[in-house]
This record gives structure tokens, C-alpha cells and sequence, in this order.
């Protein structure tokens, strides 16, 4: 293997990361501040795929759709809060997974109830479409680039808003005790429908960007929360910081575990049999990940509260 | 103590009713209800094993789809080489495949409850939301490892054609092996009713409510909680192992997450913590399936709409309706 | 003079830059009450902590009834006999009053592993959870739940289960706190007597509890003893004045 | 005489729209025929095996069915094929037709109608031959039916194979293979990325600006997913039992009727269901049912006019067809399929040897 | 008019009855101590004051409105400022943090605020969940004043303090008095209370039984309502 084929591997890697970010952002923040377990999200992720495709389709502009996929995102999420998280926060997590997976089984029905059972289609807008070449001669998509830099803006707006304002003070002194942070006068009930509706817009607003290079379909949430919650719990829940470390150390150990796995392995077995096992291994590497690093730190990389 | 009364009684009817369905359905020629009665007998079974776990030692496992599914393969591949005369491993020592369920059921048990320690052990290391994810986290990779590992049909999965054998009675005939899986159901019940009021029972329940002040009063929460999720993996491989034979067939699918979510449904459906919770959650949820899946394609909608239904507003699920809030002392 | 029965040496802790510990040398003896007053966060909470295992010092060491026992963990330190009670009680709320002891008393036995015999039959158990809330006056509350238990019952109860431990040593976090003035009395009364059994160590703002009971205080301000005495030594000691008991306190 | 069909097929979840098109497929050659006896059962597998397994006992013991259909994943037919032939009932698969059971486990209760795994990967190395390519790079998800898929095109590829890549089953983000097949120096790529793992691999190799041809079986290019896929997939060639633009009558009387039903065009999917219904129909009109070898004998003829030219059946009870290659092509607004080539004719399986029945 | 003014007010936790009547009127710029024994609905009084109980007998007024509809946020915005019994500070977020989540403007800033507990000022950084039992009252206390309440109310604020912070405490509460700010004191240190107190209310079995001057609080009230 070639070092620039390195280089670009890495690079690749760590625009995972950033993608895997965006696509964990929304969670971190109701499941890092509002301590709610959100199975859900994965749903508003979808929910933001499909509502892009149809708008852009319908309008002819990717960005009407985007527009479109973070305001009904975020009104589901709302609704979603008011109707039905609302009366789970002081429930056990037990509780809230159950209620979520629920609404994981009502949104992938209602989805393809409402938009049938095909996939969609989207695609990034034109002047996006193709490559450009990166310094250093190696053509890179667009597209990615404008995902990376819209995952780090995220990443970084999201920090100074649980850090640095009040609004994010509020919003974790409610996660300790929401009763006396009402009783000294926050509206905190109103805090978290927004809170949760800011979430829901983050899933639909990844779901919409992250849609127009993936596929848009029924289910499509579902590998991606998982993954979400492993860089989640890998970073320390309520850690913007950690999570997008952690999606960054999840970015790059997948995709140079799903490369160097099976070239390791085929110095001792034949070729294809090391492709596939190099592959079982590969695949099996990000919750090996997490496994070793919960068993060493057990709140995660970043715990927040430390 | 009234409430505990009603809980008896109330039990008792539950165990009967489930024996007597499959009984009059057979005598109604309805073999297929047997079978229904079946599936929902071991899925009992497995969520028993959670609901040690989970409702007792208050383990919230969203990885138990892995004991169930090493359960099974742990019988899948034994059968398989019994039916193709090829054994096991030759080296160091000879070791044959079988089709007895009582040597199927043992294996079984010992594979899941040492996975269940290897998983325990570093699980429980962590706690709340992090022990919640690293179980899902283990048994995705087991998942994983299952699709891609070609030995036993990967993805595909792997067959046994013909159920494996008991002493005394032909495991072909739905209703023997349903009074079967019954048997085995209601003798593990008895054990957990047991177990709960012993002192480890007792010990499990004081760390799900207060780790600190067992701690404090020097027993180790985390021997506790570790031989609790052992057991708890063991019931609900064995529940795998029954589950093979019924279909006779075993694949990744047993491991994946949504059937992880499933047995926890099945605990709250019923009640949580209650003895016959998940007797109860799964057979209204394999009902559920039956009827709802042949009325319209939309079904999971419903699904999920009932089980929301029930987490907001029957807290306790069915039995925590049926006979109020469950005491302890 | 008698062994003391826990003996702290020398012992430091820092959290980051703060010491909260510095260089402490404490013991307690058979059948006395040693109190540990100063004023908030001088380190009081942070040296039972130390002392029970929850925490692990930076250095010195601590013995317990002849024994090292500086690297023993919580668990091992309750099992030889150091028994706390928590500030804010630390109950099973789910268990009755009389459960919550009876698992105390299982606990001593150092019993998990039981899977068969019922626990609610075994007379051992019940007889001894029995003797423990009797003597706090717990007895006709027997059957009721934790959770609805009121606050002053709460106390009570945790030092029943403190009983049933037996222990050879009584660590007390602030007992007092929460309780109105009777109940405050009734426990001061308590503790009288119960210093016979084991001694006690004892943490406590209400002065008028501690100079009534203490055989001995220490004072501790950040981090390190600066007085240690009889009630009326430290009454009327001006460094203790200053840095604690303010000027009107009697 | 009466048939009682039982379909089993996948109509909730992310794998829905290829069990929705097998089934309305399926259906639609039923209610063209205009025949009252056959009475269709259908129920959702969701893409479960144990729940497939207990429709299908269900199927059996409670409704009493004579003949099975429908199931679209191989991991499903191999839960439920094996122990529903041998309970003596008929099996015709519309999709699924996995190695095992073309081979060794060959029943003569088991009838493919769409082709057997292998065929198409197998037509997709014969048409890199053909169309001179000297380095292929090919990649498949790591599972087994993505295993038979290399190996299925490397049985007829004769060229140098640049790289051999498993990839996660499930996968969305290809950026690291497309670049190690811009690295690999190859001149073509064959890959096996069914459903949405195809439709992400596509829009991420156009955004990437890599030239090297694509090649890969009609799975990925079915017409749902082409519409999702867009420009991206224009031009890529694939290989399929079956064209929308095959040109004879029952094809296009078929094309128009699942128009006008459904308001939709067919897919591959959707044509083997209709073939699978029309086999059907052709054996109840030489046989009874409840004479099982009479009504074998009549499903071995084939006596019906498929979509797919020409079909027979061999002696594994697989499929002997043609296999085209198709382009992607755009025809107004839509995306579709326009036949470019044979890539194999008369083709039967690899494994018909492995089968004594 | 009174600044608060409860009346037969009657509250239940789930179906059991804590509050039975109280009554209890407190004006601008008073200070008035609510006693009694553990358990006789003092708490409960403040909480349903606070809003943080619903209550649906009896009427509070506060500044002459009624507030017994409101949910807490609002009651609190109208000028209620309550350093609540067992101190529930904010776990997770720093000293700093604590006191400017709910901050509103006034003359109380954390200046001021750290001028009366000056340990406050030496912790800002750290996070509350490791401070000790007093600092976290202190920051209690502080945090309600941030709010820069019209009404403070202390429900057992000085309990687990040093006797010299206590003292602190009492003494700061006078100037608060004399400066004019509405106070209601819930506390076991009789003493003390008696020295600042305008007027007293005591609760027994959750209903209000007496209410006068300190100075009218006689030898058999106390044994008979304050067990002293
Ligand atoms: N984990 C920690 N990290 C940083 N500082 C800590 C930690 N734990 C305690 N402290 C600090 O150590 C000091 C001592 O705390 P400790 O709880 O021992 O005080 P205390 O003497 O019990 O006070 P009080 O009487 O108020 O309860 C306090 O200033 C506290 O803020
Ligand atoms: N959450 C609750 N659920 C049920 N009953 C409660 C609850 N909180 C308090 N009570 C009951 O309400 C009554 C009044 O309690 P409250 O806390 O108001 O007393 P208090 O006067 O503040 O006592 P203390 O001096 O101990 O703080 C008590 O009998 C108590 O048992
Ligand atoms: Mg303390
Ligand atoms: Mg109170």
C-alpha cells in the first residue's frame, strides 16, 4: 500500500468520524443533557431523509428540502416531546427504551405508510456534485467537504451552547433536578420541548445531508443510531467534546480496520478467505472498541461531571 | 398482603390458562395453535431469564438476544454434526455431535452462562445508560460474527430438518413438545420463585435499589449482580435451545438487537419484576403478531402504538393491572 | 491504658491542589465517643470516607482493631467490623423496615449464595431484626415500607441496621441532622448508652449533642487537627473559638 | 380442482418494496387468468426467519396449503424450504434460490423460477470478458450470498482480479473502498451491494469522480432503486433474467397490465412473481394438486408463456434461461433498463451435478 | 395588604392529606418564622407556595394576586426566591454555574453574593456535587438571592452550617431584614429565630394553631407545638 493511499485512507477515516458526528450530534444532546435514551432518534433521522427527498423533489432545490426536512423534524420531535418523552423523564431507562423503540416501530410504518415502500431520491445539489482536487493533487467529492465542514460548525455550536450560555446551564441543572430549577423560576417544561425539537432537527438535518449520498429508505436510521450510540458512549454521554472525538477515533479505526484487517490476515491465509474473515473482524472492531474502552474507563473517554 | 395473594392466584390461573389452550386446540385438530402456544412458551422462557436481570437485580441488558442465540447455536451445530456423522473436533479428543435434548439443553446452558460471565464481567463494570449500550455492544459483535462466519451459514443460517430427541417422547408431535417446553417453563418459574424470596434473591433486590448501602454493609454488588446476569444468560439460553428445536433452525437473527428489544418487551407487556410478567408479554405480544400480522401490513404501527400504550399509561404492565403494585419485604 | 480500636496515622488525601486531608493523627478507644467538629468543608465527611473505604488516601496508614487496614477496600473494611451510617439515609426502599434489618443481619453472616431457604421463614433472621428496631423503638413500624417511613423514622431505622451489623466500630455522619429538637434529644440518649457496645465516632454541627456526649473532640480545620480535648478544654479554646464555634456559643 | 397458495413474503420494514413487487406480481397473473380456483394467502415475514418459519407452520398445519411461494431472502428460504417440502408441499421461489438448495439439497418438491443465486454474478464475469476487461476490482457485502457472488463471477471471469473486498453488510459509507479502487489501477469494477448498500455506493462513487466502468447484477438496478439512485447510476450495465424492454408478447402485455394495476413500472421482482403465477396456473390446468407427482410433472413442463423469452426448467428444478446485460438508460423522467447484450445463453447452475433426486 | 397571604389552604401527596388549613399572612419587608415539629407540613407549606404541589383548597395570594393556579416557574418569576430544605444544588454544573442559571437582574450578583460567603467565591470552579455538606447550603442560599426575590424564603437554611457560619447566617438575615426584604424562615434554632422575627406561625398536624409576636410566644406554647 502506498503512503498517499495511507494518507487518503486516514482522511477518509476521519471524514467518517465527522459524518458519524453529525449523525450523533442531535442524540448527544438529548441524551447527554436531557439524560433521556432516545431510540427514536434514528427515526427523526429517516423522518429528515425522506421529508428532504420529497421536498426537493417536489421543488427541484436541495436546499428548499433541507430547509424543509429540519422544520419538520423539529416539529415531529416537538410534538413527540409534548405527547409522549414529556412523561418519561423521571421514568428509569428501562422504561425509556421501551417507549422509544415504540415510536421506532410507529415512525418506520407511518414513514412508508406516507411515502410508500421505496426508496427516495436525493442528491447533493449540482455545484456539489462532483469532485474537487484537494492540495496535493487528490480529487476529493465536494460534497463530503461541505458535509465535514457542516459537521464541525455543528460541533462547535453545540459546545458553546451546553457550555457557554445560560440557556445550557438551564438546560443541565434540569437534567439534576427539574423541579427546583422551575421553582426558581426557568420554564423548564418549555425548555426541553425545545430542547428536544433542537435534537429532532439535528436528526433531520443529518438524515437530509447524509441522505444525499446515502440511500433514502425505510430503516435507514437504524445502523445509524447504533453507531451514533457507540461514539456517544465511547466519548462520555453529555460530552460534545468526546462524542466528536470519539466519532473520530470510530471513523478512523473502522474504515483502517475494513482496510488493513484483511491485507494483515492474507499474509497467513488465502486471499479471499482473508477477505472475509479480515471483514468479520472489521466489522466486529468498533464494539470491540467500545467494550475495551468502557471496561477501562467506565464513563467514557470525556466523562462529563467528572 | 392482599395484593400478594391476588399475584398467587392470579399466577395460577396464567399457568393454567396456557396449559389448557394448547390442550383444547389439539383436541380441536388446531395443530398450528400448539405450536403458537409453543413459540410463546419459550420466548417466556427467555424473558424469564432477562426479568432476573432485569426486573430483580434491575440489569437493564439490551444484549440478551446474544444468550438466546449462542443457546441456540450451541444446539444448531451439535445437531447438525449428529445429522451429518461428523464430529465436532477430533483433536485432543473425539467429540461427536448429538441429538439428545438433555445433553443439547446442558451445553447450552454452559455456553451462555459462560458467556454470560465473560460479558458480566466487564459489563458490569460500568453501570446505567453505559451497561445498557456495552451489552447491545457485545451482542452486535456476536451478531456481526454470526452473518459473516461462514462455517455454520453465516447470514443464512443453518437447518436441522428433523428436532432432536427427548426420553419418552416424540418431539415431532406439537403437543409433546409443547408440554415439553411447558414443563421446563414452569419448573424454572418455580426456581426464580424460589430464588427470590432466598437470601441471594433478597441480596439482588437490595443492590438493584441501593448498590451503596450493600456495599456499606460489606457484600460485593458486583459478585451479586455478576451471578445474577450468569443465571439470567443461562435461563435465557436454554430458552434459545428450545427455540432452535421448535423451528428448527437457527440463525444470526437470533442475536440481532430488535429481538433484544423484544424479550425486554415482553417483561413490560406483562409486568416487570412480576414472576409471570413475561409469561404473560409473550403471549400477548406472539397474539398480537398472529392477529394483527393478517389484518394489514401496517401491524408493527399498532405494535408499537399498544407497547407505547402500555409503557405511558399501564405502568406495572398486565399483571401490575390485574393484581396492583408488587410488595416486597 | 486500653488498645485504641481504630488508629489513624499520618494520613493525607488531595483533590487536585486542596488537601483535605493533611497529615491527620486520630484514634478512638473502647467505649468512648470521639467527636470530629469544623467548620464546613474542613474534611470531616472526606475522613469517614477515608476511613470507611469510599475514597483511598494519598498516605499514612489506618488500623483497625490491630490491623492494617490501608489498602483493604470498603467491603472488606465493613466485613471486619467498621460500620457507617450515612448522612442522608441510605435505605432499601422497597424492603420493609424489618426487611431492610433482617438483610443487615444477612449481611454480617456474609450469606448471598442462598437460593432456596425463604428468607421471610428464617427465625434467626427475624428474631434478630426484631431485638435491633426494638431497641430504637422501631418495633410496632416493623411491617411498614421504607418509602413510608417518615424522616425521623428513616434515622432510626439506619441505626438499627447499623446494629444488627454488630460492629466494633460506629462511623456517624451528621446523625442529627433533620431532626427536630426531640428527636435530637432522644438520640443524644441513645448514643449514651450505646457507646458501651462500640465506640463511635461522630461528626456533628449540633453542639449542644456533642459537647453533651463527646469524651473527646477533635477539631479539625482545613484538613488538619488544630484541637483535640474535653468538651471544656475545646469550649473555651480561643484558636476553636475563632475558626469554628464563632463568639456566642455557650 | 382448488389450489390454496401460501405467499410469505417481506412487506414491512426496510426490505419491503422487493416482497410488495413479488407479490403484486404474483397476484396479478392470478387475476389475469381470471381464475377462480386459486385461493392466495399472504403473509408478512418481515424479513424475520423465525417469524417465516412459524407463518409457514402456520400455513401448513391451520390453513392447509398446497403449495408455498413468495419469500425473497435466501436466509429465509433456507429456514422455511427445507422442512416445508419435506412435509410434502410444494415450494415455487420467486426470488431466493440459494446454493444449497440447487445442489445437495435439491428437493423434487422445490421449483426455483427466477434463476439460481450464482446466474447473474456468473453473466457479470462473462460480460467482463467480453467487454475486454483485464483487471476487475469486485466487492461484495461479507455474508454468505455476497461470498457466492465473487465466486460466482470469478467462475467465469478469466482476467486478473485487482482486489477482493468484503464489506460490511449494512454499510453506508463506501469513501474507503472507492478509494482503494481508484488506487487499485483496475479497469472495471463488479460489485454485489443489494438494496440500499447499492444505492449509497453509487451516488458516493459518482460524487468521487472515479471513470472505472461499473458491472454488477440486476439487484441493484431494479427499478425502485434506480429512481432512488438517479444519474449517478446512467450507463452502469447489469446483468438480469430480464428486461422490461424484452421483446416478446407476453412481456409486453405483462409491462402494460402492471402498469395499469399498479400504476408503477415492473421490476425483476415483480416479473418472476408473475412467471411464478403463470407456472401455477399451467400445472393446475394439466393436473391435480392432491396427485403430487402429477402435478410435479406438470410444473417440470413449464408449460406457460414466460416474460423471460425463453424457460425451462432443468433437472435441480432450476431454471435454464438467458441472461442479458442491461444499461442504465433515462427515458423521460425515469430511469430504466434498455437490454444491450446476451451475456449466457441456455444457462443452468453450477451445482445441477451435487443434485441426485 | 400583605405581600402573601395563605388561607385555609389544604394539600395532599397522592391520597393522603399533609396540609389540613393553614393560614398565614406575611407583609412588605417582614420577616416571619414558620414553626413547628418535624413532620407537621412546614415544608409542605412552601411547596405549595412555590407551586412545586398542587394544591386545589384554599387560596395563596401573593402581592395580592392569586397564584394558586400557576405553575412554579411563574410564581417564582413573580418574585419568589426559595433555598429549599436538603439544599438540591445543581449537581453537574459549577459554583458559577449554579448561581446563573437562574439569576434574574437586581442588586444580588455574584459579587454580592460571594461577599457574603466568601468560601462561594474560593469554589466557583468546582462542581457542586463534590462540594461539602455546608458549602453546598451557602450556594443554596445564594442561589435564591440571585434571583433577586421580593419573597425569600429559607426552609431550614442553616442545618448542617458551622456555629460561626450560622451566626454568619443569622446576621445576614438581619441586614436583609433591614434593608427591607420580605423574608419567611423556616428553622430549628429557636433563639435566633425569635431575634429577628416580626411575627411566628406554628403548624401542628399541617394546620396552622397560633400566631403571634416572638414576644408573645409563651413557656406552654412551646412545650405544647415546638416540643422544647
Ligand atoms: N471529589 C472532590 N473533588 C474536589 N474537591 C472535593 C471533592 N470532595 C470534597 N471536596 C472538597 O473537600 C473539602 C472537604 O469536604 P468534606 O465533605 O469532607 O467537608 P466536611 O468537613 O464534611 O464539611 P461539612 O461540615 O460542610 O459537611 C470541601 O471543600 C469540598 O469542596
Ligand atoms: N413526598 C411525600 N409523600 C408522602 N407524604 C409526604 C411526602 N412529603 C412529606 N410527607 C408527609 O407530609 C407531612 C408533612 O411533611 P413536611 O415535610 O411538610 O414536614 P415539615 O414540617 O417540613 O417537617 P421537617 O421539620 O421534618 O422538615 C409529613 O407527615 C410527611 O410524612
Ligand atoms: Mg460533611
Ligand atoms: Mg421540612
Amino acid at each position: 500500500m502506498t503512503v498517499a493511499l495511507f494518507l487518503e485512507q486516514m482522511l477518509n477515516g476521519l471524514q467518517l468520524g465527522v459524518m458519524l458526528f453529525l449523525m450523533a450530534a442531535g442524540l448527544t444532546l438529548i441524551f447527554g443533557v436531557m439524560g433521556l435514551i432516545n431510540l427514536a432518534h434514528g427515526s427523526l433521522f429517516m423522518v429528515g431523509g425522506f421529508v428532504c427527498a420529497a421536498v426537493a423533489a417536489w421543488s427541484g432545490s436541495f436546499w428548499l428540502g433541507l430547509i424543509a426536512s429540519l422544520a419538520a423534524a423539529a416539529a415531529l420531535g416537538a410534538l413527540v416531546e409534548i405527547v409522549v418523552i414529556r412523561r418519561l423523564y423521571d421514568r428509569d431507562h428501562l422504561d425509556q427504551v421501551l417507549a422509544t423503540f415504540a415510536l421506532v416501530l410507529m415512525f418506520s410504518e407511518g414513514v412508508r405508510f406516507v411515502f410508500g415502500s421505496f426508496p427516495l431520491y436525493l442528491d447533493p445539489p449540482a455545484f456539489l456534485s462532483g469532485p474537487v482536487t484537494l492540495p496535493g493533487g487528490l480529487p476529493y467529492p465536494a460534497y463530503r467537504l461541505a458535509i465535514i465542514i457542516a459537521g464541525l460548525a455543528v460541533a462547535a455550536g453545540l459546545g458553546l451552547l451546553i457550555s457557554r450560555t445560560r440557556l445550557g446551564m438551564q438546560i443541565r441543572a434540569g437534567e439534576s433536578d427539574r423541579e427546583m430549577i422551575a421553582a426558581l423560576g426557568v420554564d423548564i417544561r418549555f425548555l426541553y420541548t425545545v430542547v428536544f425539537a433542537l435534537g429532532a432537527a439535528l436528526a433531520g438535518f443529518a438524515g437530509a445531508l447524509v441522505g444525499a449520498i446515502q440511500s433514502v429508505q425505510i430503516g435507514m436510521g437504524e445502523p445509524v443510531l447504533i453507531l451514533a450510540f457507540v461514539v456517544i458512549v465511547i466519548g462520555g454521554i453529555g460530552s460534545i467534546r468526546g462524542a466528536l472525538i470519539a466519532a473520530l477515533l470510530v471513523g478512523v479505526v473502522d474504515t483502517m480496520g475494513r482496510l488493513l484487517l484483511p491485507m494483515l490476515l492474507s499474509n497467513v491465509m488465502h486471499a479471499s478467505n482473508a477477505a472475509g474473515v479480515g471483514s468479520a473482524l472489521a466489522s466486529m472492531l468498533i464494539y470491540l472498541l467500545m467494550a475495551a474502552v468502557l471496561v477501562f474507563k467506565p464513563k467514557g473517554l470525556f466523562p462529563a461531571n467528572a | 398482603m392482599r395484593d400478594l395473594v391476588t399475584e398467587h392466584r392470579l399466577n395460577i390461573v396464567l399457568a393454567l390458562v396456557l396449559l389448557a389452550g394448547p390442550l383444547v386446540a389439539h383436541a380441536a385438530d388446531e395443530p398450528f395453535m400448539v405450536t403458537l402456544a409453543t413459540r410463546a412458551a419459550i420466548l417466556a422462557l427467555a424473558g424469564v431469564g432477562l426479568n432476573i436481570a432485569l426486573g430483580l437485580g434491575g440489569l437493564v441488558s439490551f444484549g440478551h438476544a446474544a444468550f438466546f442465540g449462542l443457546g441456540g447455536y450451541a444446539v444448531g451445530i451439535l445437531a447438525s454434526h449428529h445429522q451429518n456423522y461428523e464430529p465436532l473436533m477430533t483433536w485432543p479428543f473425539l467429540v461427536n455431535g448429538t441429538n439428545q435434548m438433555l445433553i443439547l439443553w446442558l451445553v447450552a446452558v454452559l455456553v451462555s452462562g459462560l458467556a454470560a460471565l465473560v460479558i458480566g464481567a466487564l459489563s458490569l463494570r460500568t453501570s446505567g445508560v453505559y451497561f445498557i449500550m456495552i451489552t447491545l455492544a457485545f451482542a452486535q459483535m456476536l451478531y456481526f460474527f454470526a452473518i459473516s462466519w461462514p462455517a455454520y451459514g453465516g447470514e443464512d443460517g443453518l437447518s436441522i430438518y428433523v428436532r432432536n430427541a427427548f426420553p419418552g417422547i416424540n418431539t415431532l408431535r406439537p403437543l409433546d413438545f409443547f408440554l415439553l417446553c411447558y414443563a421446563v417453563l414452569m419448573v424454572v418459574l418455580v426456581a426464580q420463585w424460589r430464588m427470590t424470596g432466598a437470601r441471594f434473591g433478597t441480596a439482588l433486590q437490595a443492590v438493584r435499589q441501593n448498590e451503596g448501602r450493600v456495599a456499606a454493609l460489606g457484600l460485593s454488588p458486583y459478585r451479586i449482580r455478576l451471578a445474577a446476569f450468569v443465571i439470567s444468560g443461562m435461563v435465557t439460553g436454554l430458552a434459545g435451545a428450545l427455540y432452535v428445536d421448535l423451528n428448527r433452525f437457527v440463525s444470526p437473527s437470533m442475536m440481532s438487537w430488535h429481538l433484544s428489544g423484544e424479550i425486554m418487551v415482553f417483561i413490560i407487556l406483562g409486568g416487570v419484576a412480576r414472576l409471570f410478567g413475561p409469561v404473560v408479554g409473550a403471549c400477548l405480544f406472539v397474539l398480537f403478531e398472529h392477529v394483527f400480522g393478517s389484518f394489514t401490513e401496517h401491524w408493527q404501527f399498532f405494535l408499537g402504538a399498544a407497547l407505547l400504550a402500555v409503557v405511558l399509561f399501564a405502568r406495572g404492565g398486565f399483571i401490575g393491572v390485574v393484581a396492583g403494585r408488587a410488595r416486597h419485604d | 491504658m486500653t488498645e485504641p480500636v481504630l488508629e489513624i496515622r499520618d494520613l493525607s488525601k488531595s483533590f487536585g491542589a486542596l488537601r483535605v486531608t493533611d497529615g491527620v493523627n486520630l484514634d478512638v478507644r473502647p467505649g468512648e465517643i470521639h467527636a470530629l467538629i469544623g467548620p464546613n468543608g474542613a474534611g470531616k465527611s472526606s475522613l469517614i470516607k477515608l476511613v470507611a473505604g469510599e475514597i483511598a488516601a494519598n498516605s499514612g496508614s489506618i488500623r483497625f482493631a490491630g490491623q492494617e487496614i490501608t489498602g483493604f477496600d470498603q467491603i472488606a473494611r465493613a466485613r471486619l467490623g467498621l460500620t457507617r451510617t450515612f448522612q442522608v439515609s441510605s435505605l432499601i426502599p422497597e424492603f420493609s423496615a424489618r426487611g431492610n434489618v433482617m438483610f443487615a443481619a444477612q449481611a454480617r453472616r456474609r450469606s448471598v449464595f442462598g437460593f432456596l431457604g425463604q428468607v421471610a421463614r428464617d427465625p434467626e433472621l427475624v428474631d434478630e431484626a426484631m431485638q435491633a428496631l426494638e431497641r430504637v423503638g422501631l418495633a410496632d413500624r416493623a411491617g411498614v415500607r421504607v418509602s413510608e417511613l417518615s424522616h425521623g423514622e428513616k434515622r432510626l431505622l439506619e441505626i438499627a441496621m447499623a446494629l444488627a451489623m454488630r460492629p466494633r466500630i460506629f462511623l456517624m455522619d451528621e446523625p442529627m441532622a433533620g431532626l427536630g429538637q426531640e428527636g435530637s434529644a432522644r438520640l443524644v440518649g441513645f448514643l449514651d448508652k450505646l457507646r458501651s457496645e462500640a465506640p463511635i465516632l461522630l461528626i456533628e454541627h449540633d453542639m449542644d449533642a456533642v459537647f453533651q456526649l463527646a469524651d473527646r473532640i477533635s477539631v479539625l480545620v482545613a484538613g488538619r487537627i488544630i484541637a483535640r480535648g474535653t468538651a471544656d478544654e475545646i469550649r473555651n479554646h480561643p484558636d476553636v473559638r475563632a475558626a469554628y464555634l464563632g463568639e456566642d456559643e455557650a | 380442482e382448488p389450489v390454496k397458495v401460501g405467499m410469505i413474503t417481506t412487506l414491512s420494514g426496510g426490505g419491503a418494496s422487493l416482497g410488495i413487487d413479488s407479490r403484486d406480481g404474483f397476484l396479478l397473473a392470478i387475476k389475469q387468468s381470471g381464475n377462480k380456483d386459486v385461493e392466495v394467502i399472504v403473509e408478512d415475514d418481515a424479513q424475520k426467519p423465525d417469524l417465516a418459519v412459524q407463518l409457514a407452520d402456520k400455513l401448513i398445519q391451520s390453513d392447509k396449503v398446497d403449495v408455498l411461494t413468495g419469500i425473497v431472502w435466501s436466509n429465509l428460504a433456507m429456514a422455511v424450504v427445507p422442512s416445508a417440502v419435506a412435509q410434502g408441499k410444494f415450494y415455487l421461489s420467486t426470488n431466493a434460490a440459494p446454493s444449497q438448495l440447487a445442489g445437495a439439497g435439491c428437493n423434487p418438491n422445490y421449483f426455483s423460477v427466477s434463476y439460481q443465486n450464482d446466474n447473474l454474478h456468473e453473466a457479470a464475469g462473462e460480460y467482463a470478458n467480453a467487454a475486454g476487461m483485464k483487471k476487475v476490482f469486485i466487492m461484495a457485502p461479507n455474508y454468505p450470498a455476497g461470498k457466492d457472488s465473487l465466486s460466482g463471477f470469478k467462475r467465469f471471469y478469466k482476467g486478473e482480479v485487482a482486489n477482493e473486498i468484503y464489506t460490511q453488510l449494512g454499510q453506508t459509507d463506501y469513501a474507503a473502498e472507492i478509494a482503494e479502487i481508484r488506487a487499485s489501477g483496475a479497469d472495471g469494477v463488479f460489485f454485489f451491494l443489494p438494496g440500499g448498500m447499492g444505492i449509497s455506493f453509487m451516488k458516493q462513487y459518482a460524487g468521487a469522480g472515479v471513470e472505472v466502468p461499473l458491472i454488477g447484477p440486476a439487484f441493484s438496478f431494479d427499478q425502485n432503486i434506480l429512481q432512488a439512485v438517479g444519474d449517478a447510476a446512467l450507463g452502469v450495465k447489469n446483468t438480469s433474467t430480464w428486461s422490461k424492454d424484452l421483446d416478446n408478447e407476453a412481456n409486453k402485455g405483462f409491462v402494460a397490465a402492471y402498469q395499469a394495476e399498479y400504476n408503477r413500472l415492473p421490476s425483476i421482482y415483480a416479473a418472476q412473481g408473475y412467471d411464478t403465477g403463470n407456472l401455477l396456473l399451467s400445472a393446475m390446468a394439466s393436473a391435480s394438486v392432491t396427485d403430487a407427482d402429477a402435478f410435479r410433472k406438470a410444473l417440470e413442463a413449464a408449460d406457460f408463456k414466460s416474460v423471460r423469452d425463453k424457460f425451462s426448467f432443468g433437472p435441480n428444478h432450476h431454471p435454464i434461461q438467458d441472461i442479458y446485460v442491461r444499461e442504465v438508460i433515462k427515458e423521460g423522467d425515469i430511469y430504466t433498463n434498455k437490454l444491450v447484450d446476451t451475456a449466457l445463453t441456455d444457462r443452468a447452475d453450477a451445482y445441477v451435478a451435487d443434485c441426485k433426486m | 395588604m400583605s405581600l402573601l397571604e395563605v388561607s385555609r389552604l389544604e394539600a395532599f401527596y397522592g391520597a393522603s392529606q399533609a396540609l389540613f388549613g393553614v393560614d398565614l399572612a406575611l407583609g412588605q419587608g417582614e420577616l416571619v418564622a414558620l414553626m413547628g415539629r418535624n413532620g407537621m407540613g412546614k415544608t409542605t407549606t412552601v411547596r405549595a407556595i412555590t407551586r412545586m404541589l398542587r394544591t386545589t383548597r384554599g387560596a395563596i395570594r401573593f402581592d395580592g394576586r392569586d397564584i394558586a393556579g400557576l405553575p412554579s416557574f411563574r410564581a417564582a418569576r413573580l418574585g419568589i426566591g426559595l433555598a429549599p430544605e436538603g439544599r438540591r444544588c445543581f449537581a453537574g454544573l459549577t459554583v458559577a454555574e449554579n448561581l446563573l442559571a437562574s439569576a434574574r437582574p437586581g442588586p444580588w450578583s455574584v459579587e454580592t453574593a460571594t461577599a457574603l460567603f466568601p468560601r462561594l467565591g474560593e469554589r466557583m470552579g468546582q462542581t457542586a456535587a463534590t462540594l461539602s455538606g455546608g458549602e453546598q447550603q451557602m450556594l443554596a442560599i445564594a442561589r435564591a438571592l440571585m434571583t433577586n426575590p421580593r419573597l425569600l424564603i429559607l426552609d431550614e437554611a442553616t442545618e448542617g452550617l458551622a456555629p460561626v457560619v450560622r451566626q454568619e447566617i443569622w446576621a445576614a438575615i438581619a441586614r436583609l431584614k433591614q434593608g427591607g426584604q420580605s423574608i419567611l424562615v423556616i428553622d430549628k434554632a429557636f433563639s435566633e429565630l425569635r431575634a429577628v422575627a416580626d411575627r411566628c406561625v406554628i403548624l401542628a398536624r399541617g394546620q396552622s394553631v397560633w400566631t403571634g409576636t416572638p414576644a408573645d410566644l409563651s413557656r406552654e406554647i412551646e412545650t405544647e407545638f415546638l416540643g422544647v
